[in-house]
Parts: C-alpha cells; sequence; structure tokens
C-alpha cells in the first residue's frame, strides 16, 4: 500500500492516480477509430437478414458491445493505467448489476436453460 | 502518562461557538452530526415503538376494535417503514458519523458538508412521510409496497404518494452517506491504519456502505417506476397495459435483501468492539470475521427472490434462491462462534453494553435459525406472510440490530458525551428488554405456525390465536416501559450522569485515546498505527490521552477546521421541497405544484452551488 | 473542493476520484434496473406501437411498422463516441497546459477550451437528436403512457438523456473556469473526474445502443 | 458480577415453563395448525419440518449451551490473571464452518427434492378448481362442473385436486394451513397449487387471504369442506341447478319450496335431486365451533328482527330492472342477473358463511349486510344500500338503493331460498 507521507510532493501526479504512464493522444485517437469501426460493423451486420435470423447475431453483438465497453474503459476512462483500487471499485460492482441482469432475464423466461 | 514526548495539551471541547441551535444547524462535525443522527433516529424509533404499541392493542384479543381497519394498514406500514428507514438504519448511520474517522485517525470524513447534507435530508425525508399522519393518509401498502395495491387504481389517495417520495428522499441521503464514508475509510486512514488493522466496526460499516450504493440504486429505478405510475401515467404496473407485478417484487427483494444485511451488520461491528473489551481480549478469528462479513454482503446480492417462493417461480428458481440462502448461514455461523470463542478464556466484565452484546448472539442465532427455516421454499410456503416470518424478522431486528445498537450506545455514550449511561437503571432496561423482547416475539412463532396471517388487523375468536396475542400484547407494553426507562437514562445521563474519563473500559481502539468527549478536531497529532489494538499494545505513537492534561483549541494548535455552514441544510430543505411538489400533480393543482418543483430545484441548485464553490475551510 | 488539500490521503489518490468511482459503480446497478426492466417488458406490450417487430393482420389491427429508427440512432452513438474522443483530448490539455506548443497541431489539440467545448457541444447534439427521436415518437404515435414499450423506453433513455444534461451542465461549468481563469495541470483532477462521468455515460449508452436498438 | 448470571438463568427457566404450561394448555385449541397433516402435501412439508426444527434446535441448544458456559465459567471474579491475548485458531475456525455447511446440505438436499415434488404438474385426473381472489372475497369454479361458487369450497377426499390461481385485481394468496398452500394469487399470471386430502372423516377448514391485499385483508377468509366422494358428487350436481323462481310465470315454479322460504337451516329443499344423495350441503350441526365466524356485528348496526320477509316480493325487488343487486351478482337461471363483480348468488343459501367467511350465513347477518355492507365489512364495493345509511366512503348517506328495512326483510327472505 502507498502511503500519503512518499507521495506529499508530487500531490498533482498522486492525485491522479497515476500508476503506469498515462496514454497519449495518438492512443485516443487510435481508440477512436477502432471504437468508429466496431460501431460501424454493429449497424452493418444488423442490415443483413440471414445473419440476423441466425443464431449468430445476438451473441456477436453483444460481444461487439462488450469491446467497445471495454475500451472505453480501459483507455478513455484510463483504467488500464489508473491504481487497481478503482478497477475493484467498478468491476466488482459491474459484475454484480451484469448478473443481476442476467438473473432477471432467466426469472421472466427471456432466456431458458435447455436441459441437456 | 503520555506515550510521547510530543504530548499534546487539549482544551475544553466545546467552545462558545459550540453551542445554541445556530450551530448545530450549521455544523458539519461529524461528532455533532452523529448525535444528531443518533437523538433524531432514537426518536423515530420511539415513533415507531409507539405504532407497535397500539398494533399489539388492537390484536391484545381476539375481533379488536381499538383502530379501522385502514389505520391498521397505515400503522404496521408506517411501523416497519419508520423502524427500517427512520430508526435502525440512521442509528446506524450516528455511530458511521461518530466511530468511522475516530477508529482510523482521521480529522473528520471525507466531505463534511456532504455529511452535514446526508442528516438533513433524512430529517426531511422523515418528517414529510411522517407528516403524511397529519392528514390522515400515512402510507398503507405495506413497508414493502406491493404493486398493484400501490397504484393508483387500487391506491388513489396521497397515501403511497408520501410513502414513495419519502422513501426517494431518503435514498438520497441514504446515498451521499455511503460515497462520503467508502471515500473516508479508502482515503482517511491515519499512517499505518491498514484495511488489516481497522477496528471490526468500521469493517463492518465499510462494507454495508458497498451494500448501500449497490442496493439503492435499484429501490430507487422501482420506486420511480411507481412515481411515474402514480404521477406521469407510465404502465410500469399497470394491469390492463400487461405489467408484471413480479417486477416490483423482484426489484424490491434486489435491494430489500441486502437492505436486511446493511440492519444488521453494523450491530455486528458493535458487538465486535464491545465484547473484545469487556473480554479484555482480541477479537477472535479477526481476518475470518472480516471475510465473512464480506462473504454475507456478497451472498446478500443473489438470494433476494427467498422473499417470493409462494408467487410460482418454478422449481428451478425456488432451488436456486433456497439453497444460496442456505449458505448465508455458514459465515453468520462463523461470527457467532467467534464471538464465543472472544470471550472464552477472557475475564468477561458483565457491564450492561456487554449483556446487550450478549443478548444479540443469543436472540440473534434464534432468528438466525428461524431464516434457515424460511430458505427450505416448501417448508416457506406454509411459513411465508405468518406470524412466523413476523417472529423471524423481530428476532434478527430487534434481537439482532436493536440489541447491538443499544450494546454501542451503553459501550460509546461516555465517548459521545463525556459521561456514563446509568448502569442500575440499564440494568433495568435490559433486562425488561431482554424479557419483554421474548415474551413479544416469541409466541409469535406459535400464532405463525397455528395458521395466523400477518398484516391482519382482526382475527376471530378460537382459531388459536387467543393466547398468543395477548402474551405477545403483554409483552410489548413490557418493551414499551423498558424503553421509556431507556430514555429517561439517556436524557439524564447526558446532562448529569458520572464522568467518564478517556478510555473508562480499557478499550484498545484509537477513539479511546482521545477526551471524552474528543475536541472538534479529533487528534491534535494524526497517529502512526502499528497494531490492531493500540490502546492495549502501547505500540506506535498513538497518544494516550490522560485526563487532567490540558487541552487546546484547533486555533492555538494550528489545525485547519472547516467552516460551519448552513448550506447543506438549504440543499436538503429545497430538495424536500422539490419532491413534495409531486404531491400537488395528484391533487391536479398545477399552480403549487409547479411553484413547489420548480422553485426547489432552483433553490436546490443554487445553494448546491453556493455550497461547492464556497471553500470548505 | 470538500478535501483538505493539506493532508495527504491513505491511499495518496484524492477522495473526490474515489468518490466518482464509488459513485460510477452505483451507477451500474441503476442502469441495470433500468435495462433488466426494459428487456423484461420488450414484447409484453399488449398494444403497438413495438420496437422492432413488423406485425400486420390478422395479428395486429393495422400493419405496424418498427418504430426505432437505426440510421438517426446509429448517427448519434457515434456523436457520443466521438464526444468521448473531444472529452479525453481536453483532459489531455489541461494536463498539458505548462507545455510550450509550436506547431499548429500542438495548439489545436492543446486547447482545452476547444476540446471542452466540443464535448459539450456533441453531448448537445447527442440531446438534440434524442429530442428529435422523442418528437417523432410521439408523432408516430409512442408516448411514456402508450404501452410497456414506451414507458420503460423513454424511461431508460430519458435517465440516459438527464445524465448526458447534467454532463453537459458540468462540462459547460468548467469551461467557464477554464474561460475565467484558465484550467492549469493542478486541475487536471477536475477535468478528470467529469471525464469519468462522461466516459461512464457513454460506456452506458454503448450498451444501451446494442441491447435497445440492434438486438432484436 | 457473579449474580447476573442468577436472574438470567431464572428468566429463561421461567419463560420455558411458561410457554411450555401455555402451549399443553391450548395445545387442543389449534385448529390452524400446519402440523395436522390432511393432505399429501401438508406431509411432505412437514417431514421437512421434522428435519428443520429438529436441526434449528440441536444449533439453538448447542449455541445457548456453549454461550452460557463460556459466560458462566469465564465471567470476571476477584484476582484473576489478565486473559492470554489469543487471536484465532484455525482449525476451530474450518470446524465450524464446516459442521454448519454439513447440516445445511442435510436441509438443502430433502428440500431440493420436495420443491421438485410438489411443483410437478399436477395429474390429469385430478379435480380442477380455478380460485379468483377478489377484493376481498374469493371465487371458486369448478370447470369439470359448471359450477361458481364464493367463499366455501366442497373438496372430494381421497381425489387429487388441482387449483387454478388467478386474480381479478391485486395480489392476495392462497392459504389452509393445514391442507397446504400457500400460493400467490398474482395479476397477470396464472399459479398452480395441488394437494390430495385424505382425512378419513368429513371435515371442515379454514383458508385465509396470507397477502396484504387493502383494506379488508384480514377479512378475506374461506372454507374447505371435505366430503366422501358419493356426497361430493350430490353436492356438485346440486349446485349445477339453476335456482328456482318463486315468481310463477317466470319460469316453472317447484311447489314446496315456497314453503321452505322461512329460515330453517337443515331443512331440505325437494331439487331436482341427485341420484345417490340427497347432500346438498355440509350438515350445519356438524361444524366445529371454530368454522363458524364469530365476528361481532359493528356499533350502530341494527335490524328489526320482527319483521317478516316474503320472499317472493324479495325476489322481484332483486331481479327487477332498478334493482341494484343485478349490477353486480349472478344468480343463475335468472336472466336479470348475470353481473360477476361480487359472489355467485345461485346457491348462496347453501353456503355456511357470507363475505368471506366473515358472518354466519343467517336472516339477520343477511339483513344487515344488505342494508350497509360497508360498515359490516370495510372498504368493500357493495354499496351501502340501506334507505338512510350513512355510507362510510363519503360520510353522506347514500344515494342508491335506498331499501327500507321491509324490502330488505323481503330479499333476505329470497336469499334464503336459495338452497
Ligand atoms: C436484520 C435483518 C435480517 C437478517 C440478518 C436476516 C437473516 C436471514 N434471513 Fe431474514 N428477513 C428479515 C430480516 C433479516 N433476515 C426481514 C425484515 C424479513 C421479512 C420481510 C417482510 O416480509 O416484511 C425477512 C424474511 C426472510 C425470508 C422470507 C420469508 C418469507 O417471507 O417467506 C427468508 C427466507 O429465506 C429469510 C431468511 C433469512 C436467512 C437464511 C438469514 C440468515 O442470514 C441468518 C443466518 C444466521 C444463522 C443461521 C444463525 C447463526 C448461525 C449459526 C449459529 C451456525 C449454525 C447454523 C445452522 C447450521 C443453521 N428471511
Ligand atoms: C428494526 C425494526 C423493528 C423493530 C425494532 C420493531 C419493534 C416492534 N415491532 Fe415490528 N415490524 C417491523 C420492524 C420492527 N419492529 C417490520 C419491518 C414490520 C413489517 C411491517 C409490514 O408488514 O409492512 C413489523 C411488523 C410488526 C408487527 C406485525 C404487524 C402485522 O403484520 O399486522 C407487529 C405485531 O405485533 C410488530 C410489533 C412490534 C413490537 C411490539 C415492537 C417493539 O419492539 C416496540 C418496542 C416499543 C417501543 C420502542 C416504544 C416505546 C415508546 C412508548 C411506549 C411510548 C412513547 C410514546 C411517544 C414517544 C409518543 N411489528
Ligand atoms: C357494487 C357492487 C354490488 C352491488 C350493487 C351489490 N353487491 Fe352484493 N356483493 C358485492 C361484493 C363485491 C360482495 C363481496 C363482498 C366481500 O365479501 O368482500 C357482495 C356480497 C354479497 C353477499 C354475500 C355473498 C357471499 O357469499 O359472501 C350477498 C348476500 C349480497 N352481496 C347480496 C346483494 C344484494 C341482495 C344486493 C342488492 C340489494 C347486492 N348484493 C348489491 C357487490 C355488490
Ligand atoms: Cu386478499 Cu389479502
Ligand atoms: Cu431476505
Amino acid at each position: 500500500m502507498t502511503h500519503s507521507d512518499t507521495h506529499v510532493s508530487h500531490v498533482d501526479h498522486a492525485a491522479l492516480g497515476e500508476v503506469k504512464e498515462h496514454p497519449t493522444w495518438s492512443t485516443y485517437w487510435k481508440v477512436a477509430v477502432i471504437l468508429t469501426i466496431i460501431t460501424a460493423l454493429e449497424v452493418w451486420v444488423y442490415y443483413i437478414p440471414s445473419f440476423v435470423a441466425s443464431h449468430l447475431f445476438v451473441p456477436t453483438l453483444l460481444i461487439l458491445s462488450a469491446l467497445k465497453f471495454a475500451i472505453v474503459v480501459l483507455f478513455y476512462m484510463h483504467l488500464r493505467y489508473d491504481h487497481r483500487l478503482f478497477r475493484a471499485l467498478f468491476t466488482g460492482p459491474l459484475i454484480i448489476a451484469m448478473a443481476t441482469i442476467v438473473s432477471l432475464l432467466f426469472l421472466f423466461g427471456h432466456l431458458v436453460i435447455h436441459a441437456g | 502518562m503520555a506515550t510521547t514526548a510530543a504530548a499534546p495539551p487539549y482544551v475544553s471541547t466545546h467552545e462558545a461557538s459550540n453551542t445554541g441551535i445556530w450551530s448545530w444547524l450549521t455544523t458539519v462535525d461529524h461528532k455533532r452530526i452523529g448525535a444528531l443522527y443518533l437523538v433524531t433516529a432514537l426518536t423515530f424509533f420511539m415513533i415507531g415503538g409507539f405504532e407497535a404499541e397500539i398494533i399489539r392493542a388492537q390484536l391484545m384479543h381476539p375481533n379488536g376494535t381499538l383502530v379501522s381497519a385502514d389505520t391498521y394498514n397505515q400503522l404496521f406500514t408506517m411501523h416497519g417503514t419508520t423502524m427500517i428507514f427512520l430508526a435502525v438504519m440512521p442509528l446506524s448511520a450516528a455511530f458511521f458519523n461518530f466511530l468511522i474517522p475516530l477508529q482510523i485517525g482521521a480529522r473528520d470524513v471525507a466531505f463534511p458538508r456532504l455529511n452535514a447534507f446526508s442528516y438533513w435530508v433524512y430529517l426531511f425525508g422523515g418528517l414529510f412521510i411522517n407528516a403524511s399522519w397529519l392528514i390522515g393518509a400515512a402510507p398503507n401498502g405495506g413497508w414493502f409496497g406491493y404493486a398493484p395495491l400501490t397504484t393508483m387504481q387500487f391506491n388513489p389517495g396521497l397515501n403511497i404518494d408520501f410513502w414513495v417520495i419519502g422513501l426517494q428522499i431518503l435514498g438520497v441521503s441514504s446515498l451521499a452517506a455511503a460515497f462520503n464514508f467508502i471515500t473516508t475509510i479508502i482515503n482517511m486512514r491515519a499512517p499505518g491504519m491498514q484495511l488489516m488493522r481497522m477496528p471490526m466496526f468500521t469493517w463492518m460499516a465499510f462494507i454495508v456502505q458497498f451494500l448501500l450504493i449497490l442496493a439503492f440504486p435499484v429501490i430507487t429505478i422501482a420506486l420511480v417506476f411507481l412515481q411515474f405510475d402514480r404521477f406521469f401515467g407510465t404502465q410500469f404496473y399497470e394491469l390492463a397495459a400487461g405489467a408484471d407485478p413480479l417486477l416490483w417484487q423482484h426489484l424490491f427483494w434486489i435491494f430489500g435483501h441486502p437492505e436486511v444485511y446493511i440492519l444488521i451488520l453494523p450491530a455486528f461491528g458493535l458487538v465486535s468492539e464491545v465484547l473484545p473489551t469487556f473480554s479484555g481480549k482480541p477479537l477472535f478469528g479477526y481476518p475470518v470475521m472480516v471475510y465473512s462479513g464480506m462473504l454475507i454482503a456478497f451472498l446478500g446480492f443473489g438470494v433476494w427472490a427467498h422473499h417470493m417462493f409462494a408467487v410460482g417461480m418454478g422449481p428451478i428458481a425456488d432451488s436456486v434462491f433456497g439453497v444460496t440462502t442456505l449458505l448465508i448461514g455458514i459465515p453468520t455461523g462463523v461470527k457467532i462462534f467467534n464471538w464465543i470463542f472472544t470471550m472464552w478464556g477472557g475475564n468477561v466484565r458483565f457491564t450492561v453494553a456487554c449483556k446487550f452484546a450478549i443478548a444479540l448472539l443469543a436472540l440473534f442465532t434464534i432468528g438466525g435459525i428461524s431464516g434457515v427455516m424460511h430458505a427450505s421454499p416448501p417448508a416457506d410456503l406454509q411459513q411465508t406472510d405468518s406470524y412466523f416470518i413476523v417472529a423471524h424478522f423481530h428476532y434478527v431486528l430487534f434481537g439482532g440490530s436493536m440489541m447491538g445498537i443499544f450494546a454501542g450506545i451503553y459501550y460509546y455514550f461516555p465517548k459521545i458525551t463525556g459521561r456514563f449511561l446509568s448502569e442500575k437503571l440499564g440494568n433495568w432496561h435490559f433486562w425488561l428488554t431482554f424479557i419483554g423482547m421474548n415474551l413479544t416475539f416469541f409466541p409469535m412463532h406459535f400464532s405463525g405456525l397455528a395458521g395466523m396471517p400477518r398484516r391482519i388487523y382482526r382475527y376471530d375468536a378460537g382459531q388459536g390465536f387467543d393466547v398468543y396475542n395477548l402474551i405477545s400484547s403483554y409483552g410489548a407494553y413490557l418493551l414499551g416501559f423498558a424503553t421509556l426507562l431507556f430514555v429517561w437514562n439517556f436524557i439524564r445521563s447526558w446532562r448529569k450522569g458520572a464522568k467518564a474519563g478517556h478510555n473508562p473500559w480499557n478499550a484498545p481502539s484509537l477513539e479511546w485515546s482521545l477526551p471524552s468527549p474528543p475536541p472538534d478536531y479529533n487528534f491534535a497529532a494524526i497517529p502512526t498505527v502499528t497494531s490492531r489494538y493500540p490502546l492495549w499494545d502501547h505500540k506506535g505513537n498513538v497518544v494516550d490521552y490522560h485526563d487532567g492534561d490540558q487541552v487546546k483549541s484547533a486555533k492555538e494548535l494550528g489545525i485547519p477546521m472547516p467552516l460551519s455552514t448552513i448550506k447543506p441544510l438549504f440543499t436538503a430543505l429545497f430538495m424536500t421541497l422539490m419532491f413534495a411538489g409531486l404531491l400537488f400533480i395528484h391533487k391536479h393543482n398545477w399552480p403549487m405544484a409547479y411553484t413547489f418543483m420548480f422553485g426547489g430545484a432552483a433553490g436546490m441548485v443554487i445553494s448546491l452551488y453556493s455550497w461547492l464553490l464556497s471553500p470548505l475551510e | 473542493m470538500e478535501h483538505h488539500g493539506h493532508t495527504p490521503t491513505t491511499t495518496g489518490l484524492d477522495n473526490r476520484k474515489v468518490a466518482i468511482w464509488a459513485f460510477i459503480g452505483s451507477e451500474c446497478m441503476l442502469f441495470a434496473s433500468l435495462i433488466s426492466t426494459y428487456l423484461i417488458y420488450k414484447g409484453r406490450s399488449v398494444k403497438g406501437p413495438f420496437p422492432h417487430e413488423v406485425c400486420s393482420p390478422p395479428v395486429c389491427d393495422t400493419v405496424m411498422k418498427p418504430i426505432l429508427n437505426i440510421p438517426v440512432t446509429s448517427a448519434s452513438t457515434f456523436v457520443l463516441l466521438v464526444s468521448s474522443l473531444a472529452m479525453v483530448l481536453a483532459l489531455a490539455a489541461v494536463e498539458n497546459a505548462d507545455q510550450p506548443k509550436h506547431t499548429l497541431g500542438e495548439k489545436i489539440l492543446g486547447n482545452s477550451k476547444l476540446w471542452l467545448f466540443m464535448t459539450a457541444l456533441l453531448g448537445t447534439t447527442f440531446l438534440g437528436f434524442q429530442a428529435f427521436e422523442f418528437t417523432s415518437f410521439v408523432h408516430e404515435g409512442l408516448t411514456i403512457r402508450t404501452n410497456l414499450f414506451g414507458s420503460s423506453f423513454f424511461t431508460l433513455t430519458g435517465f440516459h438523456g438527464a445524465h448526458v444534461t447534467a454532463g453537459v451542465l458540468w462540462l459547460l461549468t468548467l469551461l467557464a473556469i477554464d474561460i475565467r481563469r484558465g484550467l492549469k495541470p493542478k486541475d487536471a483532477l477536475i477535468v478528470d473526474i467529469a471525464a469519468l462521468y462522461w466516459h461512464f455515460v457513454d460506456v452506458v449508452w454503448i450498451a444501451i445502443f446494442t441491447l435497445v436498438y440492434l438486438i432484436h | 458480577m457473579a449474580p447476573h448470571s442468577r436472574p438470567r438463568r431464572l428468566a429463561t427457566a421461567a419463560l420455558t415453563a411458561a410457554f411450555v404450561v401455555l402451549v399443553a394448555a391450548c395445545a387442543p385449541a389449534h385448529p390452524n395448525s400446519i402440523f395436522h397433516n390432511h393432505t399429501d402435501f401438508n406431509r411432505d412439508v412437514g417431514h421437512l419440518f421434522d428435519i428443520l426444527i429438529g436441526l434449528g434446535s440441536f444449533v439453538f441448544l448447542f449455541v445457548e449451551t456453549i454461550l452460557v458456559v463460556t459466560l458462566i465459567k469465564f465471567r470476571k471474579r476477584e484476582g484473576q490473571p489478565a486473559p492470554v491475548h489469543v487471536h484465532g485458531n484455525t482449525k476451530l475456525e474450518i470446524l465450524w464452518t464446516a459442521i454448519p455447511a454439513v447440516i445445511l446440505a442435510v436441509i438443502a438436499v430433502p428440500t431440493v427434492r420436495t420443491i421438485f415434488k410438489t411443483e410437478a404438474p399436477a395429474t390429469a385426473d385430478a379435480l380442477q378448481v380455478t380460485v379468483t381472489g377478489h377484493q376481498w372475497w374469493w371465487e371458486f369454479q369448478y370447470p369439470q362442473y359448471g359450477i361458481t361458487t364464493a367463499n366455501e369450497l366442497y373438496l372430494p377426499i381421497g381425489r387429487k385436486v388441482n387449483f387454478t390461481l388467478r386474480t381479478a385485481d391485486v395480489i392476495h394468496s392462497f392459504w389452509v394451513p393445514e391442507l397446504g398452500g400457500k400460493r400467490d394469487l398474482i395479476s397477470n399470471h396464472t399459479n398452480y397449487l395441488w394437494f390430495t386430502p385424505d382425512s378419513v372423516t368429513e371435515d371442515v377448514f379454514n383458508g385465509f387471504c396470507a397477502e396484504f391485499c387493502g383494506t379488508s385483508h384480514a377479512n378475506m377468509r374461506f372454507k374447505v369442506f371435505t366430503v366422501k366422494p358419493a356426497e361430493f358428487a350430490a353436492w356438485a350436481a346440486h349446485q349445477e341447478q339453476p335456482a328456482v323462481s318463486l315468481i310463477p310465470d317466470t319460469t316453472k315454479a317447484k311447489p314446496g319450496v315456497v314453503a321452505a322460504t322461512m329460515p330453517a337451516p337443515t331443512m331440505q329443499v325437494a331439487q331436482a335431486a341427485p341420484a345417490t344423495e340427497s347432500f346438498v350441503s355440509f350438515p350445519r350441526a356438524d361444524i366445529p365451533k371454530y368454522a363458524v365466524p364469530e365476528t361481532p356485528i359493528p356499533a350502530g348496526m341494527t335490524f328489526d328482527q320482527s319483521l317478516k320477509g316474503d320472499p317472493v316480493e324479495g325476489q322481484k325487488l332483486i331481479s327487477a330492472p332498478t334493482s341494484m343487486c343485478l349490477a353486480c351478482h349472478t344468480i343463475k337461471g335468472n336472466p336479470m342477473m348475470q353481473a360477476v363483480l361480487g359472489p355467485n348468488l345461485t346457491h348462496v343459501a347453501t353456503r355456511t358463511t357470507i363475505a368471506g367467511g366473515l358472518y354466519p350465513n343467517d336472516a339477520q347477518h343477511l339483513e344487515l349486510w344488505i342494508k350497509n355492507a360497508r360498515v359490516m365489512k370495510p372498504g368493500v364495493i357493495m354499496n351501502t344500500l340501506g334507505a338512510g345509511q350513512i355510507d362510510p366512503m363519503t360520510g353522506k348517506p347514500t344515494d342508491v338503493g335506498k331499501l327500507t328495512d321491509q324490502q330488505i326483510a323481503d330479499i333476505v327472505a329470497y336469499l334464503q331460498t336459495l338452497k
């Protein structure tokens, strides 16, 4: 655990809680491009009727949006570079939140367990 | 006999500027806010208890006629709502406020003004809900307000409006406080106060804050739906639109079950402070106590549907929720045994505080066991919505939460006020409460198994319920009498109690190194902590204050103190007014509705900005 | 503003930043409840309009068009994504406010006022799209009172929109401070906090866009 | 400080003793106990309760014993050495994690087994009963027989009965403690519950609404009569019949019925008698005390008992186009009476109680009920109908019905013919 006394001289730096190096704007651009591509991909598959009808449609969209979600959180919200405490503060609740959504969908019969 | 040469002298804590009504309205001192919470919550406890007394008087004999059906329904709804949201949660908050900074060696919480805001929101929210009594339209849908009974279609009065809006207001208070305490505990610990050196109360408080920030948003949304349905004509619980009433139930209990651990974990924390002190032994299995607390909280998010075994969820869901519920017995049992083994091998001093703590062990276990009986879905079908459930939750809530809180009050009163509560009156209080509590709630197991449904304002003679209800009512009167003794003790001792030194119980944690009551800045010098029990181990530079030492003011010591401010109070007041404006929508009084809502919102934003833009110190 | 500048914190992290992350954690549950409700109620409305399903006689009285407008929403989604980029640039600009800037590119990239403004503007554009969407739905006969879909859709996206609105106000407040006295690297933290909130609101939209608009 | 443990023990002992005495004293007086196993369902649940109570008592005794032993053994005495600072003991802690885990597993296994057994779909040969909850009364339909009745169920002994549970308004819960349950009746949902009554003799059981459902939730009760299969068949055949009209020209009147109009609960009415038996309803004389409501009549409610009602007049009143009753009630065979807002009155006189089991079904209570139902039972939608009566919901004299006591007596006389 980092203690305050070692950090008093770098209050600014410490205040941001940086642990690893901060991303630069070239990272930001790349991230933006990737996000745009994924979004375009999502909308594109939405317009392919045969794909929409297939079993892959929903999982693909879920994976793509999860990817976007993760990228924004890791890079724009610099969780990847920040103090691990923040990671815990975010992922813990996120996991509980997602588990809650999934359980509710089961309970309301939107997801069905196929035995066997 | 200070342990370091640099022992700072202290001065009397009550300076001229620290007295008078105005100083209370503007205070940002966590200890004074804690005291406000304590007194307010005890008042609400009395109100909730008074409602319970009327309930018991009505049910004393078959076909009671003291109150009408409608009044009765308002009474039990308000009793449950008051006890849970206005008494036990804020009583816990009183201890969070008072203790957390002291226990971790901090001068205050992370956001002192936000802290004041939380209190005022709580007070106004509580007054708001109770104002419904004045117009004879108190909430009447039960404390979990099941839709569709709470929708406009079936409940067109103002009753539920008060409830929905009131809970919404109280939610703001709890959430604001929770963010504050999370930050405080993470960030304001004194050097060396590692997480695994924190006193157990602070640990349990820490866990509870996470339960709060994760559980309250869910009820907020459930209430938003209901609020929108009632005021703006949405369809969330509208049967004709195909709504599913189970939506409310799920959302409510996703909040509701973590809520019961919000109610009990602080009491567990208090007991974990009291028992080691009076056994003269450290807490047995400290790490396990921490982990079991975490596990209880975590599992607490996966069991909510055990309140819904009768709704027909199907065998898979029933099995899953039944089994996860059973699992919670394991970490809770670990706690019980660790407490017992804290006393094992010790020199147990039976002070009143210690007796209440022991009573928690004895009585919570009973409530826990009946909880496990509910956790078996087929068996629960015969228990749910009967007095057996009422017995369960009063054993865990009164036998658990309230006993723990009483233990905490007797234990910390000297620290809060500088004076002891009378042990003699306290002993009377304890024994009458202990007997009264069992007399009231134990027979409810029997009336439940004998087939008595809950929430009935009357029952017929000859159903096998009479005797149990008679005993319950006598027990409740006894409890009421015991509580009056306590109140008398509390009021008298605050002014006239025997003076307590800084560490009257010979306790191990940091708060006991300070004068009683502690000065506004808490620690003259921030201590460095090197052990879990600094005052027992005499390690680190913890300054062990002794009576008779000179005490200096913050100014003399050059400690910057936050400025008192009225702004949080105004922000809270305007927010409450803004919410209250909704009531006029119900009456189609648009001018008033708009005045209140927009006026309140504007006032809130202005006072918020002026608060945020003014310096803290 | 609420912390003791003098007291270094235990973790070395700023109180406000810890608090905002806790707040974001809490918001996860808020939106989880809203999203679950939307998904649960999807397909349970007893009358139209419906989000996706094209339903025609005899199942429905009249032919029902899917009401969600994917092209428009894709555009607004894109706007919000770009606003996140503007936001990180604003933060980077504040962090590097003291660095000397020579080229035009450096000057543009280093202009925190520009990027704060852009973020707020893009946020407002997103709100404009939402206003457009809401009004056209109302014209097509879908209001918050129409059916379960309407109630849960408007409440979910409305809550998100309210978050965006609060974010825009926040950004404008920062912009005002920047214009008044200039944000310096020591102010990076207050921008960082606003940025975390802003990105979180963006992330929520990512989930909403997929779960509400695309999947059916 | 030692003396403190004595009052504690004394108190505990006194408490225990008090309860033992009480329970013993009242043991026979538990007519709604969940432990009387009259069905397969309750026996299954009973097995679970055995396990739960057994293990629960064990845990209780174990914990309280070591607690009390600790308190006695380690209470502070003069001149004791300071305690050793023990911080924990891994072996012990594992032990008290493992033992509860085992206990809970012992509970979990039969629990899950019972869940799947009791929640399986009922077999096809079951008697079907559709239960509809209303604020605050019960509607029971037997789709296999075309019967609709209210607040009183007849079930044949030994035959599985499958309840289909619905509600017309808010959530209610169907609970007969002695037979099984409970299951909620949830708006926009359909639930199921089945059990097989197997008591050897005819019996009466009290049922309750167990989910808070508004003002008169406490007054939403019902009864279950378990009868021999042949009696059930007779009852069902009788209930299927439309009501007999007293007015000669509307439909074929049965001679003799008119003679049986005066309150005479035990009198059998000559009906199109079912082939085997003449069982019409559970003999009133055999109804145990616990199944007869003792709800007191609200203060201020009176009715002149000396008035003699004329059932023919009553029928005319009730089915006149201006009658209020037909807005809410059905009487099979009377084309005017087809509404379903209130209980079906076709054979109302065969029922032993009215108003959700709140009052006995006798002339006095019927009269008071029709005079001012809203005073008799708070919150009900059935209007206050007696002339000059104050409607408690508005606080003003009622403006509907305005029936004189004589008219009410006539209506009641008619209702009592509806055997
Ligand atoms: C302080 C609050 C509190 C606490 C801590 C608990 C704790 C528990 N509760 Fe309780 N509960 C409530 C408050 C609380 N409850 C309230 C208010 C309601 C009613 C709401 C309403 O309807 O109004 C309720 C209702 C309720 C129900 C729903 C009943 C129904 O309506 O049908 C259930 C069902 O499973 C349940 C179970 C449990 C369990 C298993 C625990 C466990 O956490 C208990 C664990 C503890 C122990 C088991 C004892 C100690 C352990 C040992 C000594 C180890 C050995 C033990 C064994 C092996 C058994 N509770
Ligand atoms: C922490 C929570 C808590 C606490 C401490 C209590 C305390 C008590 N409760 Fe409470 N109770 C609940 C939480 C709690 N309850 C909840 C959640 C419900 C469910 C509500 C629902 O169904 O919606 C409930 C329901 C409930 C019922 C069931 C009602 C019903 O289903 O119809 C009953 C019945 O006896 C009851 C009784 C009591 C009694 C006698 C006390 C006693 O302990 C009270 C002790 C008495 C006092 C503390 C009063 C002392 C003061 C005076 C004597 C007079 C002072 C006068 C003035 C100040 C004006 N409670
Ligand atoms: C507005 C609707 C309404 C009207 C009008 C009405 N009733 Fe009712 N009636 C009800 C309802 C609802 C109940 C069930 C009340 C309860 O038990 O909670 C009921 C119950 C009864 C019962 C008791 C039945 C039982 O088995 O519990 C009788 C008898 C009765 N009504 C007779 C009459 C007569 C006679 C009239 C006209 C003079 C009448 N009612 C007018 C709605 C109505
Ligand atoms: Cu119906 Cu309670
Ligand atoms: Cu629970």
